[in-house]
């Protein structure tokens, strides 16, 4: 397929991981967050070997595998386990409310389309358009894990972060060099691990997973 | 020549020693007449301290060696100071020992050690007289220093002999600051001799004593000593106003007519200073302890305004 | 020599991690890092000998700057080993530390000290990124080890907000990539420090003043730059005191390290000051910040971390002034302060294990008590209040005048959080020094040989500086230009 | 290697430091520890003397470069005349004062460990020779600092009390906020000097050589003089001098108060003088009106005290001023370019930090005997020691009559040359000062007269009378040792008082060297007898002819009364036939001071309250009448309390960010970042 039908297809799927993390901004279920994090992960790992066919870059097949595999299969799968094992799956209660959240979300999409618009002047590439988004999803995952209350959530938010990080680097450069690659995908499964662990400690100590309980360690008396 | 200077230096001495008591006597003298008492003449002093000399002492059982060593260490400041201070003549050998400076500390070691008498026997008149005294002292010295000081700013010099050739050499002749220092003398001079206002030396009442509170305890040669002692303090401070205001018929030069004619105006100086004493403190009640503060401030005041004039108007 | 350093830890982790539970695991630990310190020393005398060297196909480098804090890091952690022994040992015999948790801890200990050496010693920037993050989740549980509500609560303050980030710091790192591959083409070769340090100067400057903001968000927040120091302060006091020690010593200047690195290319490019002007703001204001927050805490080992935070900021300020003598004095402070913050918190915990709490107001008559923990602190103390002849007054004593001379009206706002961060600290030591010993206190073996290493080291940097260290220094503010 | 004055000194620093070396050895045997450090300590004292005497007499400077420090910045020393005069001073007092210790410090034994005590002291008297050597910034301030760091452990040093500590961390405090001030100014001096292109900025050669601009000099200037004031007590800086000196070990207060604070005095005439050389007359003219303040207001609250040490710490503020009023002259005669006066002024401030040096350390020597004897720090419990403890009360004597400025004492000399150079002050082109300056020769006096009183308070309180107390322990005189040093302070008083042309024409290379002139202190025949500052007849003091004089009549009429003398009865104290007189009827160190509290009243800060509980319906009669009186220093309302609470209320402030929830800390980071994009963008 020629260049623009691909920068069509990327732009697309960008818009479609935009959609995905603003789904997440408002979605107040707990399986309901994993699974759109699940097609983000997913959209994101088509995107890759869309943009790795266009640009010929054959290690950007391995690292599409690669998230197809953590961040649609093994994170969404561990995600699941805890939340049944730690049955947290009600209502998420959020800080803001949700309109209020999203007024801020399509602020911060402007505000990175702004801040990224002289830098995709430069760039040559077909994805580059697609700079802004990548911010704007990891803005918005930041966004997300200040608006809830919730560890699990807030570990979502990371990864959406995550997410848009890899976007970035896909959209913006064809990906990172494969070593860095492959780190940032050990560092992504222990973390994983870590939180884990965690969601135990917590939920034993705490015997919740609502990180309000978790202010005692503070200054102001 | 020089043997000859010396011999004025023992004269002034001799004079010191013999003319205070005297002088103290006319003062006493006059204050009879002026009360209507009929006195007891003028050499009555003389009788009290030869009196005192030969009677016994009877010293406190915890009397320190400071509370006996005291009477001649008062006395000996007293001589050399009136060695110090022109009467009869400038040349005076040892006149440059000391400036008005060192005089003021001569009389401030004599109050210093009279005040540590008092504390030495641990009565409550000694502590009080001791306290008052300092009291009144710390008070009287700046501005005794700045009275004097006036002086020396116009003569260019501390050391009294200069002061009065300057004020021969009649480059000074009426000036307002040394009027104001004058009047300011006058007020401190009456604080440090211990006359009414400030102190009364005739009294032993508790709560008026400050001089003879410190040396309540002290008896024969002690008392004979430090009573000779403040007779010549009285004397001496006539004399250092002579010398520092009034110093017309001071010897320049040491002849022989010269001295005689400079002791005759002494006691006419003498006469007079005495009966405007007598005047001041027939005239004047004596002060509350507390009031004396506005007494000596104005003293201060005047010495100040003496100096400020100094700068001002000449 | 280079790989000694890397792969000695990495063994090391591996081992203890199946028999770190042992009775001689914690000399087992000491062994391993003597000789990784071993391997530091000789790749600085071989870097002293032939100057900087690249290695692993350019995937290692080594110049003056990261050599000396190599080998800093090889050192403190060998004497933080030393230390553990000792206090692990005490903790266990509390109970508050079981079999598990020791394996744990000890392999934890050398996978961090590992992950270190490999930032410091990595050419690739990406590398660098991955390295720091993989510190980070090498020390979050070691946080967590005492399993208390205070210490999951640090320790997850710690995950999420490092986490969050190191993930702008990856970002930034994205943005360099883009920058860099236009001039150096794609692949491994744009990602490495010397490459982009040559090129440098026709790097985009507004593409990289962008990946600047990030990066210095991002190892900022690791750094512990106030307004991103949150985490700082519970983390340091919750986990166990030779983490503590580690974590204040040598964490934060790796931080650093990475994000003067990064400084040093945004400047080059973009040929203004800018980088170090926002250097500078976040300085001053930590050292602002935590000097006042250090009037009001209770617990010890939190204070010290806030004492840490303000020399962090002092060190983040001088970097950002620049000028010859500034960066002397701030490779000089990084040096003096791990080594007398780390003999601090050595001492701290042993006062606290001697009293059963870290609470100050308990802490009394060390002086009496133990003449080593007591004089230790106290020393410590006014070592890191910069009072001389300790080696910190040196280094403030430089970094104060290039102030004045570069920002003179900057001056007063230092002064003020010297001073204040001084009064406040000796306010609290001096009661825990001195009187008399409480009932409650208890005897207890310690470890004699860090702290006195460490403060007799600080004070020889005080009074004296071998001319080798000199050289380094030199060399490194040369690269710093 | 010839000897030079420069390596004798600094062989005798490195003797001290090689007592304290010693220690860990001997640590086993107090009392040997004792005797080996302090008899080490004085033999340093000795070589100290030796060099500084040597490098003034003999108008020496020479400098040694030590291969430690920075490597481009190596450690500076140079022993030159001014350095040399404080030397001689540091070592004259520490010599006296290490003998003193001999027997001083065993009365410890036994009751606490004294190792830190020792190690300390020698480190102090080191740092304080280091401090007067060094010859750049750096080395300068390790010194400085070294010095408030060992003194601040002499003040710990008995640290299960409150009190000491308070103290302690008082000083350390105002120590360490001064060493900032004076590092600040010798920044500027540096950055003037080299512009930081290299390490030699630092050196003092550098800044003599170095031009300032008036702006910046001034800043180096005043930011210095905060730093040495702060050292020096100066009002208001001086909170911490009466709280520290009280509670440390008796001959370190002698030494602090005695010589410590003058290594501030040097270090404002190096400064002014040497390192800026030339300056506006404002400088002197902030000099002298603070010298005044301090010593007014040190004498005032002195006579407010009744715990003998702290009466002779808040007499050391009034003496600094004393110091400074003469550095003061000095620097503004300098300015008016006038090098005879401005000598005269530097010479009786330099004779005066000697003398006080010497007076001070004898009287905190007594005090400190009388500590060690009684264990009774307040005055109101003595009396009478002067029965028990002879040779003390006599020595503590010619402390007082010396601090009193008396002739034929020491303190008389340096203060009738302050007021030679006031009355010299017409001179000055600048009206203003010429109405001031005067003013300012009155307050002198003032300070005299009450000092007089002040130490009749003391001494007639603690050695005349009887005890006050209620039970008199069994008090015993001083040993040997202790005599010993105090028998050498008070000699060197009088020698300093009776012959001071000599140690003038000995000091006289100071003025020449940082002025350019000398002043003719003795002209015509017999000149070592007369003390003529500007000419003979301008004003003249022979101490010899003082004393002697004074001398010779008080034998002759001792001589002659006790040719036939009357018998002395010792009777029992006259009580006016009232009843048997006790020891609480007498006057205490509170009512002497009663006067000048009312006449001064509005500078303290006062509460005073009697409560009479009446017997019965007689009012007049009452059962029991309680006193209670404070008197406190106003500066700490007027300026240390605001500054702290205003610190804590910041930190309040601050203490806000770190509020625990993690949203939170996130939302910082996330407005971190969008500002900074902003900003950056």
């Amino acid at each position: 397929m020629d260049l623009n039908v691909a920068a069509q297809l990327n732009s697309f799927l960008a818009a479609f991981v935009l959609l995905t993390a603003f789904g997440m901004l408002v979605q107040r279920r707990m399986y309901g967050l994993v699974h759109l994090f699940t097609w983000q992960g997913f959209f994101l790992s088509i995107n890759t070997a869309v943009v790795g066919f266009v640009a010929g870059k054959h290690h950007l097949y391995i690292s599409s595998i690669l998230t197809l595999s953590l961040k649609v299969i093994l994170l969404p799968y561990i995600l699941h386990v805890l939340i049944r094992r730690l049955k947290v799956h009600k209502e998420v209660e959020v800080v803001v409310n949700i309109p209020m959240t999203m007024m801020m979300g399509i602020a911060l999409v402007i505000f990175s389309y702004y801040l990224m618009a002289p830098v995709t002047q430069l760039s040559t590439l077909v994805t580059r358009s697609t700079l802004a988004v990548a911010l704007a999803t990891v803005m918005i995952g930041l966004l997300m894990m200040i608006t809830r209350k919730h560890a699990v959530t807030q570990i979502i938010g990371f990864l959406a972060m995550e997410n848009g990080l890899f976007f970035a680097a896909t959209s913006a450069t064809y990906g990172m060099p494969l070593v860095v690659e492959l780190g940032v995908a050990l560092d992504i499964l222990i973390a994983a691990f870590i939180f884990g662990i965690f969601f135990f400690h917590i939920h034993t100590t705490f015997d919740s997973l609502d990180v309000d309980q978790m202010a005692r360690l503070k200054e102001e008396d | 020549m020089k043997l000859y200077r010396f011999v004025i230096e023992f004269l002034q001495l001799a004079i010191l020693l013999g003319v205070a008591p005297a002088f103290t006597g006319w003062v006493r003298m006059l204050k009879c007449w002026s009360q209507g008492r009929t006195s007891a003449g003028i050499f009555q002093p003389y009788r009290d301290i030869l009196k005192l000399f030969s009677k016994d002492i009877f010293l406190a059982d915890n009397a320190s060696w400071i509370f006996r060593f005291t009477p001649y260490l008062v006395f000996g400041t007293a001589v050399l100071a009136g060695a110090i201070i022109p009467m009869l003549s400038l040349e005076l050998p040892i006149a440059s020992t000391a400036d008005v400076i060192v005089l003021v500390a001569l009389f401030a070691i004599a109050r210093f050690f009279t005040a540590l008498a008092g504390m030495d026997i641990g009565t409550a008149f000694g502590g009080m007289g001791s306290s008052r005294e300092m009291t009144i002292a710390s008070l009287a010295e700046p501005a005794m220093l700045m009275a004097i000081f006036t002086v020396s700013l116009a003569s260019k010099s501390t050391s009294l002999s200069q002061m009065v050739h300057v004020i021969y050499s009649g480059q000074i002749a009426l000036r307002p600051s040394l009027a104001f220092a004058f009047f300011a003398f006058i007020l401190i001079a009456l604080a440090e001799t211990g006359r009414i206002p400030v102190d009364n030396p005739a009294t032993h009442l508790e709560l008026t004593m400050i001089h003879e509170a410190m040396i309540l305890e002290y008896s024969g040669r002690h008392l004979a000593l430090i009573e000779w002692a403040s007779m010549m303090k009285l004397f001496l401070f006539v004399m250092l106003g002579v010398a520092a205001f009034a110093p017309w018929g001071i010897a320049e030069s040491g002849d022989i007519i010269a001295i005689s004619l400079a002791f005759v105006f002494m006691l006419l100086k003498l006469v007079i200073v005495g009966i405007v004493l007598v005047m001041i403190e027939t005239g004047l009640a004596k002060m509350r302890i507390f009031r004396l503060t506005e007494f000596l401030g104005s003293a201060f005041l005047l010495a100040t305004l003496g100096m400020l004039s100094f700068f001002i108007l000449e | 020599m280079l790989l000694v350093l890397l792969l000695v830890p990495l063994f090391a982790a591996v081992i203890l991690g199946f028999i770190g539970d042992r009775k001689f695991a914690p000399e087992i630990n000491i062994a391993g890092s003597a000789a990784t310190f071993v391997g530091g020393a000789g790749l600085a005398l071989q870097v002293y000998e032939q100057g900087p060297m690249l290695a692993g196909g350019k995937f290692f480098f080594v110049d003056a700057f990261n050599v000396y804090l190599a080998v800093l890091t090889s050192f403190v952690s060998m004497t933080t080993a030393i230390f553990s022994r000792r206090y692990m040992r005490r903790e266990k015999e509390h109970g508050r530390v079981g079999h598990v948790r020791m394996r744990f801890y000890h392999a934890m200990f050398q996978l961090f000290i590992f992950a270190m050496l490999l930032c410091l010693l990595t050419n690739n920037i990406g590398v660098l990124w991955i390295a720091m993050e993989l510190a980070t989740l090498s020390t979050v549980l070691l946080v967590s080890l005492y399993r208390t509500p205070t210490a999951i609560e640090a320790a997850w303050k710690y995950f999420i907000l490092c986490g969050v980030g190191i993930a702008q710091a990856l970002f930034g790192t994205v943005l360099l990539y883009f920058a860099a591959e236009k001039v150096l083409g794609e692949g491994g070769e744009a990602l490495l420090w010397t490459n982009l340090s040559q090129v440098s100067g026709s790097l985009e400057p507004t593409v990289l003043s962008l990946a600047f903001v990030f990066l210095m968000v991002g190892y900022g927040t690791k750094v512990g730059l106030v307004p991103l120091h949150n985490w700082l302060p519970d983390a340091h006091s919750e986990g166990p005191t030779p983490i503590s020690a580690v974590l204040s010593g040598l964490l934060l200047n790796i931080a650093l390290y990475a994000l003067v690195r990064c400084k040093v290319l945004v400047d080059g490019s973009t040929g203004t000051h800018r980088a170090g002007n926002i250097m500078m703001g976040f300085g001053l204001l930590s050292i602002l910040v935590a000097a006042f927050s250090l009037l009001r805490q209770k617990d010890i080992k939190r204070m010290f971390s806030y004492s840490s935070i303000e020399h962090m900021g002092i060190a983040t300020f001088a970097f950002g002034l620049g000028g010859p003598i500034a960066t002397f004095g701030a490779l000089l402070h990084m040096l003096v302060h791990s080594l007398a913050k780390s003999s601090i918190f050595f001492t701290v915990g042993h006062a606290s294990q001697m009293h059963r709490t870290q609470e100050m107001d308990k802490i009394r008559g060390l002086f009496k008590g133990n003449g080593l923990v007591g004089w230790g602190l106290m020393f410590g103390v006014m070592a890191i209040v910069g009072m001389p002849p300790f080696g910190v007054f040196t280094s403030e004593f430089l970094i104060l005048t290039a102030t004045i001379k570069d920002a003179p009206l900057l001056t007063p706002f230092l002064l003020l959080g010297l001073g204040v961060a001084f009064a406040a600290l000796f306010r609290r030591v001096q009661p825990m020094v001195s009187g008399d010993i409480p009932s409650y206190q208890k005897p207890i073996k310690v470890a004699h040989l860090p702290v006195l290493l460490h403060m007799v080291l600080v004070l020889i940097l005080g009074v004296y500086m071998p001319a080798f260290l000199n050289n380094w220094f030199h060399t490194a503010v040369e690269l710093l230009k | 290697m010839t000897i030079t004055p420069l390596g004798i000194v600094s062989l005798s620093v490195l003797l001290l430091f090689l007592a304290v070396l010693l220690v860990p050895l001997l640590k086993s045997s107090q009392r040997l520890l004792i005797s080996t450090s302090f008899t080490l300590a004085s033999a340093a004292s000795l070589l100290g003397i030796i060099g500084g005497v040597w490098a003034v007499g003999g108008a020496i400077t020479n400098t040694m470069i030590l291969p430690v420090g920075l490597p481009d910045l190596p450690f500076h020393l140079r022993a030159d005349p001014l350095a040399g005069f404080f030397i001689t001073v540091i070592c004259l007092l520490s010599l006296f004062v290490s003998m003193y210790s001999l027997g001083y410090i065993k009365g410890y034994l036994g009751r606490r460990p004294v190792t830190s005590l020792v190690v300390f002291y020698n480190i102090f008297l080191a740092g304080m020779l280091m401090v007067v050597l060094a010859d750049d910034a750096l080395f300068f301030l390790i010194a400085w600092e070294v010095m408030a760091a060992a003194s601040y452990f002499l003040v710990m040093f008995e640290d299960e009390r409150i009190e000491n500590r308070r103290a302690a961390f008082l000083y350390i405090i105002v120590a360490h906020v001064g060493a900032i001030a004076i590092l600040l100014s010798f920044g500027i001096m540096a950055g003037l000097a080299t512009g930081f292109e290299n390490f030699t900025g630092y050196t003092f050669d550098a800044m003599r050589q170095a031009e300032f601009p008036l702006k910046w000099a001034t800043a180096a200037f005043l930011l210095a003089f905060l730093g040495f004031a702060a050292k020096a007590g100066v009002v208001p800086l001086h909170v911490w001098l009466p709280e520290a000196h009280p509670v440390a070990p008796s001959n370190v207060s002698a030494l602090m108060s005695g010589v410590m604070l003058k290594t501030a005095i040097y270090g404002i005439v190096r400064v002014s003088f040497d390192l800026l050389g030339t300056f506006p007359w404002w400088w002197g003219a902030i000099v002298l009106i603070l010298g005044l303040i301090s010593a007014v207001m040190g004498v005032l609250y002195a006579l407010m005290q009744h715990d003998l040490k702290r009466l002779l710490a808040y007499h050391s503020v009034e003496n600094i001023g004393i110091i400074l009023i003469g550095i003061g002259l000095s620097m503004i005669f300098t300015s008016f370019n006038m090098p005879m006066l401005a000598a005269l002024g530097l010479i009786a401030g330099l004779y005066h930090t000697m003398n006080h040096a010497m007076f001070k350390g004898l009287l905190f020597m007594g005090a400190g005997a009388v500590l060690h004897a009684t264990k009774e720090r307040n005055m109101e419990e003595m009396g009478g020691l002067i029965h028990r403890m002879p040779w003390t009360a006599a020595l503590f004597l010619i402390g007082c009559v010396s601090i009193s400025a008396l002739p034929p004492f020491n303190g008389f000399v340096s203060e009738w040359l302050t007021f030679q150079a006031f009355l010299l002050s017409p001179a000055m082109p600048s009206p203003l000062l010429k109405l001031l300056v005067p003013l300012g020769a009155a307050l002198l006096a003032l300070t005299g007269a009450l000092a007089a009183a002040c130490f009749v308070k003391a001494f007639g309180v603690t050695f005349l009378g009887h005890w006050r107390g209620h039970h008199m322990p069994r008090v015993h005189e001083a040993d040997w040792f202790m005599r010993s040093g105090m028998i050498l302070a008070a000699l060197t008083c009088f020698l300093l008082g009776v012959l001071p042309t000599l140690f003038i024409d000995w000091m006289d290379i100071i003025p020449q060297q940082l002025i350019g002139t000398k002043i003719g202190v003795s002209s015509g025949t017999y000149g070592w007898l007369w003390l003529t500052p500007v000419a003979q007849e301008r004003a003249s003091y022979s101490g010899p002819i003082v004393f002697v004089g004074i001398l010779l009549v008080v034998v002759a009429a001792y001589l002659i009364l006790h040719v036939k003398p009357g018998a002395i009865h010792r009777v029992p104290i006259w009580d006016c036939g009232f009843g048997k007189l006790n020891q609480r009827m007498q006057y205490s160190a509170t009512s002497f001071s009663m006067p000048i509290r009312r006449i001064f009243g509005f500078l303290f800060n006062i509460r005073e309250q009697v409560r009479l509980t009446p017997r019965g319906v007689y009012k007049a009669f009452p059962k029991r009448l309680n006193y209670y009186l404070r008197v406190r220093d106003r500066f700490w309302g007027w300026l240390y309390n605001p500054v702290i609470e205003f610190s804590f209320w910041v930190s309040r402030m601050v203490g806000r960010l770190q509020q625990g929830r993690i949203q939170a800390y996130l939302i910082y980071s996330f407005i971190t970042i969008i500002v900074l994009l902003v900003f950056s963008r």
